[in-house]
């Protein structure tokens, strides 16, 4: 089904319902959704289970979302930095539950949930505190963990352009996290700067192919 | 209700058929043989976007004269064309794609379903066979929905449809449409229920399948 | 490192010894590195144990190396094709010895390899006659089977075009089993139609970063 | 042989040592902090094509003026350059890339390292700290070699270099070298061997370090 284009931020995000678990992209503010977050913080849905690799920084997007306790639970790879005030201060208060992955862990384990694996052995973490409580095996004589897949409702991902068949491509290191959560969310919905006609992209260069994106929004952009 | 016609279906009814039952927009993958036919049928309203496990979506008609490329194959191995839209990926992304429950229909042949909607269509079990099974296992428990078409009957006049599997199993539970020239059959809720018959009536039908059928 | 820029075919497959796990990409002709393979043919290595998706069709290529009993191992998905007589012969002779697998557990199993995966659950041929003997496991209702990483010494791979830092891209479904075999074998080796300057490939189109390429060789092409 | 020097390295000699040793043609992730500053280091003819976590390979030196682009940035989150040659891609691939092996050498910090080459750079372990790992772990067991620059010594005087991690692990039995002010050592064969000292005796240096050493 080609995407529905959808009019604004707000109207893209208005499905997003309270108790969903929401993969958001980026990698600082590379990628980062920064206006389909905006319109989720106005939207209001709560009680939501975040997937990011970071815990969201100063005072915009992801971590306003955790400041109006809206984020009950959080995944994510890198939540303490400089500015990640608003986490550091609901985790302190014990308003946020955190599930802390290594990097490369939480990129395999959503790709596994768009793949449809149900669980790989990964190296990454063997014999550390991120692995306790779960299932290791000695293979060919390396350590390995358990990991499983990461299944969402939504995601929001941020892409360079798009066509009107929900093809996708991307720019530079902005591309990170949004291909493998866009096959791991029953409803990616992606910002772009632009929606070029069908066969606008090139089908050798199509980085998500149109089936994984659901909704679209145009939004201009700065490049 | 189970509507009944008086001529059994040919294979391009059975097409047809099928193509008309593909819902809007789907993403969809057929099988080598008799389902591929089901393309011929499909319309452009439909705006079916069909993937080939070989890795690509938005697949065309089948190529010929100059437009016959050997980089630009369905999985038969035969020369297609892409349509606008069209994406290329590895064939690891591709069989993600169909594990990870992103396309709609898939539609396969049969050797043998079992009431249960396991599906056989990969070997015979025959001593001697070399087996070769391909993307068979793939697309079988892939998409949210698999259809099979197939003849209801063996030449031997035995039913295809059975309670369990006498052929070796290619996915589990995974049949939830049948298309034959004599029916169509629905599993859902651990029932088969018939649709449509064709040249021959429900109770001669019910008579001839080893299964429990039910009305539709 | 930049890839070594071989001079002829038997220049590129010269390192493959006897007894080698060589990966063949290609999928009926579209993708199989017909001059590299032949080129192998004439090296005169055995005793290998090769990965590719069929088993040899014809006189040619793959179905020769079996004919002369190069391939004491094959490991693929579909050996059974209407002109695939010198596999059929061998195997009924019991003089090769066959892996069958489900062609995307085969893609995925050699993914594994490059990532780094010890294993990882499928549901593709969960409950029939290929999961036999290993391990099965129930995740969330559903039944799936324990795969391991198909790790190589070699890969034979036809790419469209390579720069001189080993950066590839493909042509139409001619991509097929390429970009996952390049990361899984030690050694990648690439036909290609041609070789650019680098900077000649887009970074964002590039398929098959250079890092896993170790040697290309440039045959022309008809396209 | 163990060699002398009567000064500690500097943080540049010890970054200027790091890139020196580095193989021509390698491709290497290089950590946040005095890691990145080994590419001030490397010389154009080594060749050396350099890996960032968020999907790149071919990273240029630190963007500044025009070339600053909020969509082209190290791990660390700094605007940086691309090189001729450059490549992008996505997450699952980057650390896939680390993971299966195919980085020649990661160079990170720590905190401490084991005689059997454990690290310990993601968390202090302290209480009430907030932990965080980004691509640490992946990073420790993920390249064909693991290398550490730090200082050898706490504020406290403590060796870093220690019998067993006290700090939370980051990886087991993944180091093989590391580089400090007053030291450069490389574990294999289950020994710590020192390279070189830097304004310290071997004797002197081996009397403050928990572990045996050995003259390589």
């Amino acid at each position: 089904m080609a995407p529905r284009i959808a009019t604004s931020a707000a109207d893209a995000v208005a499905q997003i319902t309270d108790g969903s678990t929401v993969l958001i992209g980026g990698f600082g503010n590379a990628g980062q959704p920064m206006e389909l977050i905006d319109a989720l913080m106005q939207c209001g849905a709560t009680d939501l289970t975040v997937v990011n690799n970071n815990a969201g920084q100063a005072d915009a997007g992801l971590a306003l979302l955790i400041k109006e306790r809206r984020v009950k639970k959080i995944i994510c790879s890198f939540p303490r930095q400089s500015d990640s005030w608003h986490f550091d201060e609901a985790y302190r208060a014990g308003e946020i539950e955190l599930e802390l992955v290594p990097q490369g862990n939480l990129a395999e384990r959503i790709r596994a949930a768009g793949a449809g694996i149900g669980g790989f052995f990964t190296p990454t973490g063997y014999g550390t505190l991120l692995a306790e409580g779960k299932e290791t095996r000695i293979i060919d004589g390396r350590g390995y963990v358990l990991e499983s897949p990461i299944h969402a409702d939504f995601a929001l991902i941020k892409a360079l352009r798009a066509d009107t068949h929900g093809n996708l491509v991307y720019r530079k290191t902005a591309r990170n996290f949004g291909p493998i959560m866009a096959t791991a969310a029953a409803q990616a919905i992606v910002q772009v700067d632009e929606v070029v006609p069908v066969g606008g992209i090139d089908p050798e260069n199509v980085i998500t192919p149109g089936i994984y994106v659901d909704t679209v929004v145009a939004l201009g952009g700065s490049n | 209700m189970t509507t009944y016609t008086p001529e059994k279906l040919t294979r391009d009814e059975m097409a047809q058929q099928v193509a008309a039952d593909i819902p809007a927009g789907a993403f969809v993958n057929l099988g080598i043989g008799q389902p591929t036919n089901v393309s011929n049928f499909l319309t452009a309203d439909q705006g079916v976007t069909l993937h080939t496990e070989n890795g690509m979506l938005g697949m065309g008609p089948v190529a010929t004269g100059e437009d016959i490329d050997e980089d630009l194959i369905n999985a038969g191995k035969i020369p297609v064309t892409e349509l606008p839209g069209a994406s290329f990926f590895h064939h690891a992304d591709s069989f993600a794609m169909m594990r990870g429950g992103h396309l709609d229909v898939c539609v396969l042949g049969a050797f043998q379903i079992s009431e249960a909607g396991d599906l056989a269509n990969w070997h015979t079990g025959a001593e001697g066979a070399i087996p070769a099974v391909g993307g068979a296992m793939d697309l079988a428990i892939g998409a949210k929905q698999t259809w099979v078409m197939m003849s209801l009957f063996t030449k031997a006049g035995e039913s295809k449809l059975v309670k369990e599997l006498s052929y070796p199993v290619t996915g589990l539970g995974c049949v939830s449409r049948i298309y034959t020239e004599s029916a169509v059959f629905e599993l859902r809720d651990s029932t088969v229920f018939v649709r449509s018959t064709h040249g021959i009536s429900f109770e001669d039908l019910a008579s001839r399948i080893p299964v429990a059928l039910e009305r539709a």
